[in-house]
């Protein structure tokens, strides 16, 4: 078997069993998949998508209705805002920045969490003792607190964000990996693997975090819809993403006050981070039941 | 012929399928079993053959999707079981119809008392003297258990393995049924442990004059406990008869073969007869006879479904070429 | 003894357990003594909880003895230099019972086999392949399945796996931790049949795990015999399975049912539970489910003596001093 | 048990000794109050006055242990803004509300929240299974204070059945407590659901339906027990959810809790007031969560030899 | 329920009860309890009498004379009030521990407080103010006449947390973080100065914007403040809006301008050259964001105080092709990074929004414009720390004592607030300080607003009013201007 045909069987592979997953969802799950890969694909080519300038906008325009309401245009599809900047393109850019900030929160929080919790749980005593109290202190400290404390120090900025979001879901992380590390620490590949001489960090490597990984990614998709909630949250206090650039979390928040009179100010953000968030829990959840049924709904 | 009273139990062509499609994969297929008052039979066969689908069935317990699959008829003195609603089954449950089942570790709830446990199905038993904590306390010594009035407020984990097979045990039959099914009730408990709990169930079975269908994957426990035996393989009973029949004249290749391969305390071979290949997976089960792929004495014919033969008094096998035929022709 | 690749002296473990709220001592292996001779196979059988696995783990230096040491060609294992250690870990090698937790799920079998290899730095790409392929097909499997990951495979073909992958870096023993326990009786004939057929083309020495004396008596060449941490009989394979002289010995003889509906019941039929290791009993273990106790069984423990098949056993009714009495 | 709870105040303190001194650090940081008092005319000359006055002069050690000697004897220190108030008597006099509030909330979500778990897991697929999934969908993808002034545009605006905001009267806790206990209600329905849907397919369900139990006492008696013992678990971190919630909730429903002091003394830098605060939240958390261990132990019998 | 008046504020401060207990926020619900020495007529914005009937002033303006009215009586029964009260009263409000806003420059001015009667005060001076009785004295700041028997009897402690005061309410309860309830005092039918119509006025805190809006509409606040975006909502509801005229000036001002103190000033920022800060303040279109964010309510803005005698000052058109060559001609034809910090203060919601529209103005002459939002207390920090000398920050103008106070607070090095300040302006501003002659007085300070307009001392964008939701409870209700609420003469609609 010569080379071009072994990358050639195996891209045929990975196409047929992508065809293979998508004919094994169901329709809901299939919306719900698609609905991913158009945010994703929204969040990377937003700047080349953007009908407008999503940070510029005309005051003599401002609050303009969506194109299907009384006084509304295709224009502007779904209105303007405060500022008469488009919204669309502005939910465009804020794919982008939402989901970043998701990706960022995730893999810090989730590399910390696991490097905490793998450490706890394969250790154990002591270190365990120790990680899984610094993770109980983490969790009662109010971390809305820390925020507005943060924010106060250097003014709410993209780090801030992303740091304070991350210290409110590491722990949830550490807490999954202690438990699955200590659950794959009794399986007998791990004593096979250090009588064939392994040290405790190749083990670590090699056949802790490849079986973890799973039950993590379950949480990390789950959790999406926790980072874009709590980055709202932030907005409305005052220390979310810094304007002008729009996410959708500030976008709600900065609507908010408009509920009675410019209600697409937040109700398109919104229903933007509600398929997302239903989308990504839909996809979760499949995950969870394929990966280990067990973990199906332990998101929180 | 003479009319025998009809037995107990009398399962008539059941199977189980994966959902109510006809052409699902099934489980277990067209399953004849009858089982008389105070009667034991054995069924054994290898993990996966189906033998715990089969007891779940009897007690229409298979989980929603296999339920949907059931079908055939389950009669149970004179009623089938498997027409039953779910609310005359429930009535069914425990009084007539009771099971042990394999993992006495799982079987009992960890967050309630033992008593607690015990005194749920009590209540439900109308006849019987005495207090509920009275009668609960005679529940466990019948099962032989120590100083039972202490246990009462025990939890499960707080008991040995034995023990609480005991006791699941002692709440399996707190309302005499009838039948019981055990589900390998003895697997997970050491082999000294195990013969005391066999002796336990015989002693109770004659007491209580039930009959037992006896799940197993151990012929020896089969050939102390049981009248009868049937012998699965992948979903199908290949060969039933009464005890001695099936150990010293088995008909068909697979039990043959099976009783060859068990290593015994007192001559050990140079080497073991084996059985190629492994039991099939339900998703890959052969055309035609199920063990032919694996049978020593494979033929042309064995590609089709060979139907029950009789072999002897109550004696029957799902194989063209029978042992016991050849012999006798020989 | 000399000749010995692994002996263990005085070996004993102490976990220490939380009960009731209390630390306590919990002895899962105490005071065992054993040496394993190049090419023979020792028997371990016992009951669930009776320190074998406990045993099989401070042999393998996956857990440190509270007391007592193991030895790897009569030098003491905790100070095994580096080198001396890897050595160990390429001459001594386990097949677990479970197959299932045995392979690591997300790696193909080559990989899992070659793990073994990957501690022994002077083997080529090549060499490791082909020696992936070697040990495939010493256990009945084909070479193309290095390729597959564990979950294409049945129970018992994993446990082939798990043997080839133990016998991969050459060993010079490997330790069987009830490798047939959780397989179909057609399966374990089969793996029973592999073992032994390596084990004589290979000049392996064994240590067979198991609480099925037929079993052992198929595979092994001396038994120990393992009560609540303690060995309390050791002799002959057949000895043991024939003519035991420990009542508890003669207890697992009973309780093993043959395939014979025929089978007269046993004499001395088992009786009573295990207790608890926590709080074993005073003088014999065995005393309190045992049908011969006498009074000094309540109080003194037996040490071994030796027995009319040859080996030993820790019963009192053993003790010559006593049968002189007598 | 009483060893547990004796470790647990053990760990406590030194928590609440880490959080005191993060909390310290953290608000220094933040910049001093001083020029928020400054009047419009004020000069460097007050400015180093008040600076005195405040003792923010001191050097930072100094000025943390003189906190710690003092909070030692349960002098938290003086409001800087609020006319000098002592901060516990400020921060306590805010309590009530706050607890009533979680607690309503609490009882909301456990209850709705388990009933809801457990019809729709005994009914997959069903409507009521669907909304619940919808309700948890919603409580996780809205954020709380946009769900709080929506249900007040319903509720009090248009059906005008409840009052928009305040504190005082029970018809004052349904909107801030829904709010409130929105996401932790999604969480347990999600919670119940997935582990009754467990619990029904364990050996134990199994062996209770053979003693021929009716369907009820399987699903509320067996299934249920075991299903709350995540429920819970969760419960510990619930009163994190609470505090990050009642922020929020506070400012929108002008709910004079605990959450909006915080809020709003951070805002005015008003050091002791802050200090007092976290504390006091962290101490409720760490009592909160030693309920939850206490009742773990209750409701597991497991737990009782283990830990 | 219908005898209350029910007023939703978005704070209430340091919720603290005694007039040197806080800020001036406080007044919304102080000033129905104490009453001030002199009073601002509203619509003509005229001082007139308070609890002083007159006062006069010495030619060097540095002795204050007031003859306080008589027959005014506390309530809770704690007698009349005589200059003794108005004596204590500002002694305390000068205190070292006043937490008042005016406190300190109060206590620079005020040498000597003397009762020579029951009936006279005569304050002396460090230096001349020829508006003691219009500012620091007046209604708008926060010398509410408290009464010194009171403070005898129950010692400070107590008393400041009951609230005796000439008004015609007393405090009926509080509750901490929500509500204070106001009551009339049963002898209000002799009240000297108002006959108020409500028996109770509820003061209640909503920090949220749009709970407030849902109040108005549902009944449960007859008053609150609102943002400029609501005004359609509650006009829609059937509400109307009432709005107090100009009292509040958005202004975007520059760091690092004072060139008189050294690390205050930062000849290197762009906007040290005064052709680029009049580019910035060409280059916003300041009517459109009155009409469009304010809704129309405002006025164009030349300078960031309500200040009479500079109504003759012309604001800046909105001129971004003058602009650009202003900026041209100062170096910056290709633009340059600029940074606005921005916060929000209650009232003050819509800076941020101010600063986005003002950058984007300033996006389209290239001048590159970041937002840093912040909070408020950070940047007052680092404003008088001198730590604001790189960028440029949105701000709420507010009204000061005088005018005369607010160039000092605002144009001074002396004073930590200033954000403008050349040697020219110190002198002009001396010199108006001193200057006796009530024309001359005049005269000099329309001079100095024309030159902080020419200078550019910031971007002033408008004189913008504040709406306040009205429900239909209420009949009239004059609100003079910031700071005097007049929530005691608010009348009942039917
Ligand atoms: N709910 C189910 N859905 C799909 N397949 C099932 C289900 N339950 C059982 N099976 C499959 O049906 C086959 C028969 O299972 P069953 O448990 O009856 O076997 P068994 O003979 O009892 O095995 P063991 O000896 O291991 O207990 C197995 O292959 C099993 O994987
Ligand atoms: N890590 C441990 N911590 C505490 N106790 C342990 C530990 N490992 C084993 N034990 C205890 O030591 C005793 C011996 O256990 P071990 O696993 O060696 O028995 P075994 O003979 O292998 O039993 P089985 O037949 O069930 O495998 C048991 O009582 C067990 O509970
Ligand atoms: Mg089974
Ligand atoms: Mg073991």
């Amino acid at each position: 078997m010569d080379a071009s045909s072994g990358t050639r069987a195996r891209r045929a592979g990975i196409i047929t069993s992508v065809a293979g997953l998508w004919r094994s969802l169901d329709w809901p799950l299939r919306i719900a998949a698609a609905l991913l890969v158009l945010f994703v694909v929204v969040a990377l080519f937003g700047p080349w998508l953007t009908p407008y300038d999503p940070l510029t906008g005309s005051l003599r325009a401002r609050l303009v209705p969506p194109a299907w309401q009384d006084g509304g245009s295709w224009a502007h599809p779904f209105g303007t805002d405060r500022l008469g900047r488009d919204i669309l393109s502005r939910i465009i850019a804020g794919a982008r920045i939402s989901l970043t900030v998701c990706a960022l929160v995730i893999a810090i929080s989730g590399a910390l969490g696991t490097a905490v919790g793998t450490a706890a749980g394969y250790f154990g005593g002591w270190t365990d003792r120790i990680l899984m109290r610094l993770v109980d202190l983490a969790l009662s400290f109010p971390v809305i607190l820390l925020a507005l404390l943060l924010g106060a120090i250097s003014g709410p900025s993209f780090a801030n964000i992303i740091i304070v979001i991350s210290l409110v879901l590491w722990s949830q992380y550490a807490r999954m990996a202690r438990g699955e590390t200590l659950k794959i620490r009794n399986e007998d590949y791990v004593d096979l693997a250090r009588t064939s001489g392994l040290s405790d960090w190749k083990i670590i490597w090699r056949h802790i975090l490849p079986n973890i990984a799973p039950a993590l990614i379950v949480i990390a998709t789950l959790q999406v819809g926790v980072v874009i909630v709590l980055e709202a949250s932030l907005s409305f206090l005052g220390v979310g993403v810094p304007p002008p650039a729009p996410s959708w979390g500030s976008m709600v928040a900065d609507g908010r006050s408009y509920i009675a009179s410019a209600w697409w100010l937040c109700i398109v953000p919104g229903t933007a981070i509600l398929l997302t968030v239903m989308a990504v829990n839909l996809v979760g959840d499949a995950l969870a039941d394929r990966i280990n049924p067990a973990l199906r709904g332990r998101n929180i | 012929m003479t009319t025998t009273p009809p037995p107990l139990l009398q399962m008539r062509n059941v199977s189980v399928r994966l959902g109510g499609d006809r052409d699902a994969l099934s489980l277990i297929e067209n399953i004849d079993l009858a089982i008389g008052a105070g009667e034991t039979v054995g069924l054994v066969g290898e993990s996966g053959s189906g033998k715990t689908t089969l007891g779940m069935a009897l007690m229409r317990l298979l989980p929603p999707l296999l339920e949907k699959g059931l079908s055939g008829e389950i009669i149970y003195d004179g009623r089938d079981v498997a027409a039953l609603s779910a609310a005359e089954m429930t009535a069914i449950r425990g009084g007539e119809i009771s099971m042990i089942l394999q993992d006495p570790m799982a079987s009992l709830n960890p967050i309630f008392t033992i008593g607690n446990q015990l005194r749920e199905g009590l209540r439900l038993h109308a006849t019987g003297e005495g207090s509920l904590r009275e009668r609960a306390i005679a529940a466990l010594e019948s099962v032989r258990i120590p100083s039972p009035e202490a246990r009462l407020s025990n939890h499960p984990h707080q008991m040995s393995g034995g023990m609480r097979q005991r006791v699941v045990g002692a709440i399996s039959l707190t309302r005499a049924p009838r039948l019981l099914i055990a589900d390998e009730p003895t697997t997970s408990l050491d082999v000294t442990i195990q013969y005391q709990f066999l002796e336990l169930l015989k002693d109770l079975q004659k007491r209580l004059g039930m009959a037992m269908l006896f799940i197993t994957h151990d012929f020896g426990v089969v050939a102390r406990m049981c009248d009868r035996v049937a012998v699965m393989y992948a979903g199908q009973i290949v060969e039933e008869g009464p005890v001695r029949d099936i150990f010293h004249r088995p008909a068909h290749w697979y039990t043959r073969a099976l009783l060859d391969s068990i290593p015994t305390v007192d001559r050990p071979p140079r080497r073991l007869p084996t059985i190629p290949g492994s039991p099939p997976p339900v998703s890959a089960r052969p055309q035609g006879c199920r063990f032919h792929p694996r049978c020593a004495n494979a033929q042309a014919k064995c590609l089709e479904p060979p139907k029950a033969f009789e072999v002897g008094v109550d004696h029957t096998t799902r194989c063209w070429f029978p042992l016991q035929a050849q012999r006798g022709a020989a | 003894m000399s000749g010995a690749i692994l002996s263990a002296r005085g070996l004993s473990r102490v976990f220490k357990v939380k009960h009731n709220g209390r630390q306590q001592d919990l002895h899962a292996v105490s005071e065992v003594d054993i040496d394993l001779l190049p090419g023979r196979t020792l028997g371990v059988v016992g009951e669930s909880g009776c320190g074998k696995t406990t045993l099989n783990r401070l042999l393998l230096l996956l857990d440190t003895p509270t007391a007592g040491e193991v030895q790897f060609q009569g030098e003491a294992s905790a100070t095994l230099p580096p080198q001396a250690r890897r050595e160990f870990r390429r001459a001594v090698q386990p097949v677990f019972q479970n197959p299932f937790s045995s392979l690591d799920p997300r790696m193909r079998v080559g990989r899992i086999i070659a793990e073994p290899l990957s501690t022994i730095p002077e083997l080529t790409r090549q060499q490791i392949e082909d020696r992936i392929g070697e040990v495939l097909e010493a256990v009945g499997l084909r070479r193309e399945d290095a390729r597959r990951f564990p979950n294409e495979f049945s129970g018992g073909q994993r446990q082939r796996i798990a043997i080839a992958r133990a016998i991969a870096s050459r060993p010079r023993v490997l330790m069987l931790d009830e490798p047939v326990s959780s397989q179909d009786i057609s399966i374990r004939a089969q793996i029973l049949n592999i073992l032994k057929d390596l084990q004589e083309e290979y000049g392996l020495g064994c240590v067979f795990i198991s609480h099925d004396l037929a079993t052992v008596r198929f595979m092994a060449d001396d038994v120990i015999v393992m009560y609540l941490g303690r060995i309390i009989e050791r002799g002959s394979a057949e000895a043991i399975c024939t003519t035991p002289s420990h009542p508890y010995t003669r207890a697992l003889l009973a309780a093993a049912l043959p395939p014979d509906p025929d089978a007269p019941p046993p004499d001395l039929p088992p009786q009573g539970e295990i207790p608890s290791p926590l709080d074993p009993p005073s003088g014999c273990p065995y005393h309190t489910r045992c049908p011969l106790r006498f009074d000094r069984c309540d109080s003194v423990r037996p040490t071994m003596f030796a027995a009319p098949h040859g080996g030993g056993a820790a019963c009192h009714l053993l003790d010559p001093e006593l049968r002189r009495e007598h | 048990m009483l060893k547990l709870i004796a470790t647990r105040i053990g760990e406590a303190l030194i928590a609440l000794l880490l959080m005191s001194l993060v909390i310290f650090l953290l608000s220094r940081l933040t910049g001093d109050p001083v020029a928020l008092l400054l009047g419009d005319g004020a000069t460097e000359a007050d400015k180093a006055k008040l600076t005195q006055d405040l003792g923010l002069d001191q050097s930072l050690p100094i000025q943390y242990l003189t906190f710690l000697g003092n909070a030692l004897t349960g002098d938290f220190g003086r409001s800087v803004t609020a006319g000098s108030q002592p901060a516990l008597e400020l921060v306590l006099l805010r309590l009530p509300a706050s607890l009533s509030l979680a607690a309503v909330a609490l009882v909301f979500t456990v209850t709705i929240g388990i009933l809801f778990g457990v019809l729709a897991s005994i009914r997959r697929n069903s409507v009521v299974d669907i909304a619940a999934r919808l309700v948890a969908l919603i409580g996780q993808s809205v954020p709380s204070f946009w769900l709080g002034i929506v249900l007040m545009y319903v509720f009090a605006v248009q059906l005008g059945w409840l009052p928009t905001s305040g504190y005082g009267q029970w018809q004052h806790y349904v909107l801030p407590a829904a709010t409130l206990g929105l996401f932790t209600l999604a969480a347990i329905t999600r919670l119940v659901r997935s582990s009754m849907l467990e619990a029904m397919g364990s050996e134990y369900i199994k062996l209770a339906r053979i003693k021929g139990l009716s369907e009820a006492a399987v699903i509320w008696k067996h299934a249920l027990a075991n299903s709350l013992i995540p429920v819970i678990t969760f419960m510990g971190t619930f009163f994190a959810v609470m505090i990050t919630g009642a922020v929020i909730v506070e400012t929108v429903f002008s709910w004079p809790g605990i959450g909006r002091l915080a809020y709003e003394s951070i805002l005015s830098r008003d050091f002791p007031v802050v200090q007092t605060v976290v504390l006091v939240i962290t101490s409720l958390f760490i009592l909160a969560n030693l309920a939850v261990d206490l009742l773990y132990v209750l409701v597991d019998p497991r737990m009782r030899i283990r830990s | 329920q219908a005898d209350d008046l029910i007023v939703a504020v978005s704070t209430f401060s340091e919720e603290t009860m005694t007039p040197w207990g806080g800020s001036g926020q406080r007044k919304t619900y102080l000033d129905v309890v104490y009453e001030y020495l002199t009073y601002v007529e509203p619509g003509t914005l005229k001082t007139v009498p308070g609890l002083a009937e007159s006062w006069e002033v010495s030619e060097d303006g540095q002795k204050w004379t007031f003859n306080l009215r008589k027959g005014v009586e506390f309530s809770g029964g704690y007698g009349e009030m005589t200059s003794a009260d108005v004596a204590y009263s500002i002694e305390r409000l000068i205190r070292d521990d006043s937490r008042a806003g005016p406190a300190s420059p109060m206590r620079r001015l005020i040498a000597s407080v003397e009762t020579p009667d029951d009936y006279t005060v005569v304050v002396n001076l460090n230096f001349p103010d020829f508006e003691l009785a219009q500012g620091y004295f007046g209604a708008t700041q926060q010398l509410g006449i408290v009464s010194k028997k009171h403070f005898d009897a129950l010692g400070e402690a107590d008393a400041e947390a009951t609230p005796i005061g000439t008004g015609a309410y007393e405090l009926a309860s509080i509750t901490p973080g929500s509500e204070i309830v106001m009551k009339l005092r049963e002898d209000v039918e002799d009240h000297w100065r108002v006959a108020p119509e409500f028996e109770t006025i509820v003061f209640k805190v909503v920090p949220e914007e749009s709970t407030r809006v849902a109040m108005l509409r549902t009944g449960e606040a007859d008053i609150a403040p609102i943002g400029f975006d609501s005004i359609p909502t509650v006009r829609d509801a059937g509400l109307s809006i009432v709005s107090a005229e100009a009292t509040w000036s958005p202004v975007v001002r520059f760091g690092g301008l004072i060139e008189t103190s050294e690390n205050r000033y930062n000849p290197d920022a762009p906007w040290a050259i005064k052709e680029v800060r009049q580019a910035l303040n060409y280059a916003v279109d300041k009517q459109t964001i009155i009409d469009e964010l304010f809704h129309g309510e405002g006025t164009v803005a030349s300078s960031d105080t309500p200040v009479a005698a500079w109504s003759s000052v012309e604001p800046y058109p909105y001129d971004p092709e003058r602009a650009r060559e202003l900026l041209a001609e100062a170096g910056y034809e290709n633009g340059f990074d600029i940074t606005i910090r921005t916060f929000t203060t209650a009232p003050g919601a819509e800076l941020p929004l101010m600063a986005e529209a003002v950058a984007l103005y300033w996006q389209d002459i290239g001048v590159n414009a970041s937002i840093e939002p912040v909070d408020w207390p950070s940047l007052r920090s680092e404003w008088t720390e001198g730590r604001a000398n790189n960028y440029v920050w949105t701000h709420r103008g507010f009204p000061f004592a005088s005018a005369a106070n607010g160039m000092e607070a605002g144009y001074l090095a002396a004073s930590v607030f200033a954000s403008f300040s050349t040697a020219e302006l110190e002198t002009m501003i001396q010199d108006f300080s001193t200057e006796v002659d009530p024309e001359a007085r005049e005269a000099k300070f329309t001079e100095i607003g024309q030159y902080l307009r020419d200078e550019a001392a910031a971007v002033f964008i408008a004189l913008a009013n504040e709406p306040y939701g009205i429900s239909d409870k209420v009949g009239e209700w004059k609100i003079t201007t910031a700071y005097v609420w007049n929530f005691d003469q608010v009348t009942r609609a039917d």
